[in-house]
């Protein structure tokens, strides 16, 4: 244990002032540095953004887009939204759908990643196991995602092994259909595919986190849920907030892993957008985004509210 | 904490024995199906045991030319990794001294990194959508005629792709150089320009090498984020897929284990990739480690 | 000299290398294909024109294609066997009679007022929107050993007995046209077109999706030609839209499936060939070339043995053996073994095609797949369908 | 010296380590080490860097587990207790404050674990703090507080549990020179004031000296000596403590080895001759505050170093290269066990 | 003692600093400091934490710009200049030595931005390693080395560039105590045979003590003394030396306030009255090494400190609480400027 309180101690976050380089240089020397970054920026991510909040005032046919300001497509989103009441509009229920895999999503990748993560960080002692147990988790990450989600198929499939497996052990009797193109395998792949993304968050948060605070939390008298709770947890917000922003960003814009492991008939909002492209709808898939992008900046706004990201820079 | 091996530590190992079965359970689904005989399915159970199907897949499988999409998604992932290291390094460089914006570029950072995928990728394709129209516009009502001959669109894998590629592993990159250049000693600077190094010459003597190994794990990541991304690149992508899309295309048309073969192939490539660059780290700090140790026994 | 490459666009369904190379060795024309979904052909001629120089689409997307003005007319004078081109296609006439023409006939849609007119011609011009490729007639595909009972009408579809065993195209333009078979099949409804419903007529079709969805009745939607196949061989479905080749895969795994002829008659289809307005000299003049070739019969066999229908039919004919033609055009028994292209054994002798001959098949074509007038509004409909 | 604290009725802190050992793998820590620490103690553990003060420490803490031995504090056996149950508390070296909790929340922290009411810990935590004088500073966080601050934050926080042992691994390292006196001298009177055993362990000779009760000095995971701050200063077991604790010649007389103060030998100019005497030339002059301390190669090989008072060296000083002959008074030489080495 | 070896025709490293200053924002670091070290001196600068140490040093070598006032090295002001041209050399506090490079390829780098080709540049690496005898350590990586051997490389990296000054900022704090005890004796050595300035942050009196030719003791941006190390420590100039310095009594007489050492002062029990003496209470006892530190409360309100030999203690010990009286001979009492705050 006198080896974790060394590499504890070690990785314990920088007192020292900011990495602050030798003050007697150029002025200008910052901004040339920043030019690049700020370029990719403005022309991929800046204008584009833009470009789609004027578009979704555009005007279209099957064919074109023409610049136009008007609000219909924001109207057409809505269509019955109000009117509708009680009946939930498409926009309402696809929103619903969308949120309700998004919070069973990072629930699950949350609890599960948070274990694992903690296991990684607090149960293995030596450090190379450490990060031998990281890589191993983030290694399938290399394979194509789409291939390990249709790799689910001949696992989870009417006759697939599963169920062979089911059947064969006499637990159920019919195989089991929602074991795919369901709730349940668009959730199971998105855990699958996302896990990693509160691991890896989450264990830098936990590896920062001193290691005599735990034996101090022990030492009078805390318990290891105690301690969970009351240290552990609070002083790895900022990772557990990373690790969720990532995966509530990713699940509230897919459509590929709902459409393959939903057999295409499950509703998300990036799923209705990527039609309406295919359509060539782009101004109301245009102002589709735009709505998109205001609820999860809400939810992330929120999120950020109690915690400090930067901090963990 | 105290007593090492207590019933969390068992409860925690199997969670995370299970956590890794599920994890690997697909890949591994994979690449034993990969070898099915040439009368196999997709689906278990298995029909013969054979490499048929990466033969197959080495003449070609004609629906679609897997082998091009594969040679333009490692030529993006490179351009991708190079780009993305040195305009991380750069803006990490900025990034430690106060500039006018620099708040600006963070928090663009961090939102390029947070905003979903599918709007990114439909802004761009707006985006050069308009300046395409713009052109052609500027070329019907001038009458230039190479214009209207031979434009038709700025959208391609090197353009719209690889500016779409670069808004998702940039905000990484700057991350993983902010958190260099925190733990990054100012001393090391102070003492080459003390010992007459010009400020190109520190960078490049001094700052380059000891980040350096920092620099291949930013490569490694923006080669991986590249080498796999779909959402970004889905409505951003000229005529010409990247592998993961006509992955995604073939998922649907293809009726053989020669996906999976391919499957294997890839993750197979990727590895080699990644591993690669594991080793030629440790066998650079080896080497390192070598020099020395000959020199002298008694280490004092 | 350099052979010349043409980026031959469009889904991977349409893409046989055999063919490619066949090209290659007859006029040294180089094809690259570029492959994609249904769907994406279509956005993929508006939106980057450039990034082919020939495309191999459906005439029921010309609706939106051709007011773009994006592709050029075909010249009918550079086409050598223009004349003998389908009359299915060019008038809607199986052996003189009229077959249905709901929806987007090809007939309806054949013809430019000019070359680079964006209006249809009612009358024939030399310009023509699309050369026909392939085209056939859609039903549904079932597993008969699943089900154990003749099937003769769309309306089995829905029936509740296939609850979580059915499924339709993920092509909403199609998919509704699958339901619109079904409502009328009930009697619940008669459509004037069902290629080109009203608001009113989109409402209750859709209103009988989703209350199937809801009921559970759909275990997913297919895409493309081998999603379809691998449903039904897996037997994750038993009773789905589908097309001919496709049900002749699933059989070449040896699990039985039938190409189900029904009563209310078949949702029909065409592809051909278009090039974009900017093609032009050297390349232009090999798309010509590969056009010809392409009707000069190789290829026409080639896709009949797949179980499509090939554009001219005589030529097609030269280059089938006699027991082939037999077999797959005028629904005579197998004297021998089926060969598909590929040489895989597709049938034993004996074996007769699922819906007869071409002209029993094409002949009782009921409709078209379409693009509506209120196709934005279906649009909608159907991601309120996927959301229900 | 800590007798008369120990027989005082309430103090607390008898802590016994018998034959104690920790090994971790093939390397042993700790090495079968026995110890006695009388009740209400100040004892500080002395030692090189690696030889197991950290580690015997832990041990009586309960975050590492004995291979072998007992410990016993106030006549429980406490090896296998887990350290909330042993009756210790411990001080780390960095503290180990909780960031995220303020002051007062930090000093509560035990009284959280055991359930007891807001109010009621809160309460406690604030008179805990005032007698270490923070009580303005309850509500901040241990980032906003001076080193000093923060470390007196650590000490409430561990007395609040009412340990019969305070175990502190070198506090002060953390501290600028002039806080570190400060504390020293807080830590003491706070050691006298609760009657309780402070198990103290430090690099610095200085700190040992000011505060120990009990001085041990340990070496490759053993006891090398142990005894007041006086006893193991100015009479040094071995060679090994006259060297480590500085200011002491090790002088081999051939068949055995004494020590001799450096403030205790006596220093003329030139060559002189005599018995307890040695022959010398000057190698460095050093001023060191209480007089100079002149450096000399003694002419059989060894190092040398005498401490000549100021006056006296003003009057003749010393220059380097010259010749001197060092001597000292048999009576203040002690014999070495184990020889020169 | 620097005058000897600045007039020797080589020394080099003359040092003036004229009116400096420096402030960050509105904060002043360093205020407006006059100082001049003679050639080939061994310079410390002491003072508490804050002070402007490292800010004036940092400033001689370029690292920062002086807000205003002159710096001057061997009669060039080096004000404006970059830290190459200035002819100082720098020994950063954690050696700042590259990891990646071997140490012949650390002590050659300067020589390398020159421009210098490779062979005879790791020649000279070569012949500089020799002198802080590291010759066969050339090819190891600094990680490979211990602590006071990086030391010596940072040494020999500085001293390849032929400094006429070498600014050390608490170049032993990281080594441990044996080890610091050898490289001060060795860095003294080489400033001698170099006959350069040595200009050497430290936080410890014991290694001023030790090194320096000047002590300059600073405090809140300002020089609060300088001279010798004798001087400072034995006659401070006011209350906050003799404070700093230790083991002085800073004892207010009311019209004047002066300093007393420790070991000056006589302490004899119960009340006894005298001019020059003060009766106290015992407040504690500290073993000091070479005698007792006995600490007291005077009944005016002051603490005093008398250091007791061991043999006079022995005799007649104090205890906490009893009664004392402390007195001083008027000779070893000097005068503090600016009384006794
Ligand atoms: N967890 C561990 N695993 C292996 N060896 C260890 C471990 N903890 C300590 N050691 C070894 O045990 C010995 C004693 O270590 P310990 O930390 O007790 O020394 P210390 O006296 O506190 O030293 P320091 O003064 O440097 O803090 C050392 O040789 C150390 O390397
Ligand atoms: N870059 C800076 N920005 C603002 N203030 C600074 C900066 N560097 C130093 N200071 C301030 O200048 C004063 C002098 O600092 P300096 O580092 O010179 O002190 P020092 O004597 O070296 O202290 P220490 O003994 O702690 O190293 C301090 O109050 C410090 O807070
Ligand atoms: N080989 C030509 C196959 C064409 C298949 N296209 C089917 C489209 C059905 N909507
Ligand atoms: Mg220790
Ligand atoms: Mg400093």
């Amino acid at each position: 244990m006198a080896a974790s309180t060394a590499t504890a101690t070690a990785t314990l976050p920088a007192t020292a002032p900011a990495g602050a380089p030798p003050s007697v240089r150029s002025r200008w020397a910052p901004y040339w540095q920043a030019a690049p970054l700020t370029a990719v920026f403005l022309v991929f991510f800046i204008l584009p953004l833009l470009a789609t909040f004027i578009v979704s005032f555009w005007n279209y046919t099957e064919y074109s887009i023409e610049p136009d300001f008007k609000i219909q497509n924001y109207i057409d989103v809505f269509d019955k939204c109000v009117s509708g009441l009680p009946d939930l509009c498409t926009t309402f229920k696809t929103y619903i759908s969308t949120l309700k895999f998004c919070l069973i999503v990072w629930l699950s990748t949350l609890v599960l990643g948070f274990t694992v993560s903690y296991y990684i960080a607090f149960e293995i002692r030596r450090p190379t196991t450490r990060l031998i147990l990281a890589l191993v988790c983030t290694i399938p990450f290399w394979t194509s995602n789409v291939i390990r989600m249709i790799s689910w198929i001949p696992l989870l499939g009417r006759n697939g092994l599963i169920n062979q497996m089911l059947i064969g052990l006499g637990i159920v009797r019919d195989p089991q259909d929602w074991l795919l193109y369901s709730d349940f395998s668009v959730i199971l792949a998105f855990v699958h595919l996302n896990t990693v993304f509160m691991i890896v968050p989450i264990v830098n948060s936990m590896s920062r986190i001193d290691r005599s605070l735990i034996e101090a939390a022990y030492d009078v008298g805390a318990t290891g849920w105690q301690t969970l709770t009351n240290v552990v947890i609070p002083l790895c917000k900022t990772g557990i907030a990373i690790g969720s922003i990532f995966v509530i960003t990713v699940v509230m814009g897919d459509f590929i892993t709902i459409g393959l492991m939903g057999g295409q008939q499950i509703a998300s909002i990036g799923k209705t957008i990527n039609v309406e492209i295919s359509y060539l709808q782009f101004p109301i898939a245009a102002a589709n985004a735009i709505i998109l992008l205001a609820v999860v900046m809400m939810i992330i706004a929120a999120m950020v509210r109690f915690v400090d990201i930067r901090k963990e820079l | 904490m105290r007593e090492g091996r207590s019933l969390t530590f068992v409860v925690l190992t199997a969670i995370f024995a299970l956590y890794v079965l599920f994890l690997y359970g697909p890949t591994i689904t994979i690449l034993i199906l990969s070898f099915q005989g040439p009368d196999g399915g997709l689906t278990f159970p298995m029909n013969g045991v054979s490499l048929h199907w990466f033969s197959n897949l080495f003449q070609g499988i004609g629906v679609a030319y897997v082998g091009d999409a594969f040679l333009r998604s490692l030529e993006l992932g490179l351009l991708v990794a190079f780009l993305t290291v040195v305009i991380s390094v750069m803006a990490g460089l900025a990034f430690r001294r106060r500039f006018r914006g620099a708040n600006i570029l963070f928090y663009t950072a961090i939102a390029s990194l947070i905003l979903p995928s599918i709007i990114v990728s439909l802004g761009i394709a707006l985006e050069f959508r308009i300046v395409d129209d713009a052109i052609k516009a500027l070329g019907d009502n001038y009458g230039i005629e190479w214009i209207q001959d031979n434009f038709q669109t700025l959208v391609g894998v090197f353009t719209s792709g690889l500016g779409a590629h670069l808004t998702w592993t940039l905000p990484f990159g700057l991350l993983i150089m902010f958190a260099v250049f925190n733990r990054f000693n100012p001393s090391y600077e102070e003492a080459a320009r003390d010992l007459g190094a010009t400020p190109w010459q520190t960078f490049r003597h001094v700052v380059l090498p000891i980040i350096a190994p920092s620099l291949v794990g930013v490569a490694l990541f923006g080669f991986t984020l590249s080498w796999d991304e779909i959402a970004r690149t889905s409505q951003a992508i000229g005529a010409e897929n990247t592998l993961p899309l006509q992955l995604e295309g073939m998922t649907t048309t293809v009726t053989t284990p020669v996906i999976y073969a391919l499957g294997t192939v890839t993750t197979a490539i990727s590895m080699a990739v990644i591993l690669g660059a594991i080793a030629i780290l440790i066998l650079v700090q080896r080497h390192r480690a070598r020099r020395g140790s000959d020199a002298g026994k008694g280490l004092v | 000299a350099e052979p010349i490459t043409l980026r031959y666009l469009s889904t991977a369904t349409n893409q046989a290398p055999a063919i490619a190379d066949q090209a290659f060795k007859d006029i040294g024309v180089k094809i690259q294909y570029v492959s994609v979904d249904t769907d994406d052909v279509t956005k993929r001629i508006i939106t980057q024109p450039n990034s082919f120089d020939l495309v191999d689409t459906e005439y029921f997307s010309l609706k939106k294609l051709v007011p773009s003005g994006n592709l050029m007319g075909m010249d009918a004078r550079k086409i050598k066997l223009v004349d003998k081109l389908a009359t299915v296609i060019t008038k809607g006439e199986v052996d003189g009679k009229k077959i249905g023409d709901q929806g987007t006939a090809p007939k309806k849609v054949f013809y430019l007022e000019g070359q680079h007119s964006k209006k249809f011609a009612a009358e024939p011009t030399e310009w023509i929107t699309l050369i026909p490729t392939t085209y056939n007639a859609d039903t549904l595909g079932i597993r008969p050993d699943l089900i154990k009972r003749p099937i003769s009408s769309w309306s089995e579809l829905l029936n509740p007995e296939f609850k979580g065993k059915a499924a339709i195209l993920n092509i909403p333009s199609i998919g509704i046209m699958d339901a619109a078979m079904v409502v009328e099949a009930t009697g619940k409804h008669k459509y004037a077109d069902k290629g080109n419903m009203t608001k009113d007529e989109i409402d209750l079709t859709m209103a009988t999706l989703i209350e199937a969805k809801k009921a559970g009745q759909f275990r997913a939607f297919w895409s493309d030609f081998n999603e379809s196949v691998n449903l039904m061989a897996s037997g994750e479905t038993v009773i789905q839209s589908m097309w001919s080749p496709a049900v002749t895969a699933v059989r070449l795994k040896g699990i039985p499936c039938t190409f189900q002829p029904l009563k209310e008659g078949y949702r029909a289809w065409a592809s051909g060939f278009a090039l974009p307005k900017t093609l032009k000299g050297k390349q232009l003049d090999a798309a010509y070339e590969f056009i010809n070739w392409f009707l000069s019969g190789w290829a026409g066999a080639y896709l009949n043995r797949q179980g499509y229908y090939s554009a001219v039919l005589e030529t097609a004919k030269e280059h089938m053996e006699p027991y082939e033609w037999a077999y797959w055009m005028e629904g005579k028994p197998a004297e021998k073994d089926i060969h598909g292209p590929d040489g895989g054994l597709l049938e034993k002798a004996g074996a007769t095609r699922d819906g007869g001959s071409y002209a029993e098949r094409m002949g009782a074509v009921a409709c078209w797949n379409a693009v509506m007038d209120e196709n934005e509004y279906m649009v909608r409909k159907w991601n309120e369908f996927i959301a229900a | 010296m800590p007798e008369t604290a120990a027989t005082a009725g309430k103090a607390k802190g008898l802590i016994e380590f018998v034959a104690v050992s920790k090994s971790y793998g093939h390397a042993i820590a700790v090495d079968a080490i026995n110890l006695k620490i009388p009740a209400a103690t100040y004892c500080c553990l002395l030692g090189p860097s690696g030889c197991g003060k950290t580690t015997s420490l832990r041990m009586l803490a309960g975050h590492e587990i004995a291979t072998s031995g007992d410990i016993l504090l106030d006549n429980v056996n406490v090896t296998g207790l887990p350290p909330a149950k042993r009756g210790t508390a411990m001080m780390f070296q960095n503290y180990a404050l909780f960031p995220h909790l303020s002051v007062a929340e930090n000093v509560a922290f035990s009284l959280k674990m055991k359930g007891v009411a807001k109010a009621e810990r809160l309460e406690k935590a604030r008179r805990m703090l005032k007698l270490v004088e923070l009580e303005p500073y309850a509500d901040r966080l241990p980032a906003q507080l001076s080193g000093g601050q923060q470390q007196r934050v650590a000490l409430a926080r561990a007395l609040i549990t009412e340990p019969h042992a305070l175990l502190l691994d070198e506090p002060l390292s953390a501290l600028d020179p002039f806080l570190r006196l400060r504390v020293r001298g807080e830590l003491k009177r706070l050691q006298k004031s609760l009657a309780i055993s402070f198990v103290h362990v430090t690099h610095s000779q200085d700190e040992a000296l000011a505060l120990a009760d009990l001085v041990v000095l340990m070496n490759a995971g053993r006891i090398e000596q142990q005894g007041t701050a006086a006893d193991v200063f100015s009479r040094p077991r071995t060679a090994f403590v006259a060297r480590f604790v500085g200011s002491h010649n090790v002088i081999d007389l051939g068949d055995r080895a004494v020590a001799v103060r450096t403030d205790r030998v006596s220093l003329v100019h030139g060559d002189t001759d005599g018995a307890s005497s040695r022959q010398a030339t000057v190698t460095g002059i050093e001023f060191a505050g209480n007089g100079f301390s002149v450096q000399l190669a003694d002419d059989r090989g060894g190092e040398m170093s005498a401490l000549v008072p100021e006056p006296a060296f003003h009057a003749q000083p010393y220059q380097e290269g010259e010749r001197a002959t060092i001597s000292w008074a048999p009576s203040d030489a002690h014999v070495l066990e184990g020889g020169a080495n």
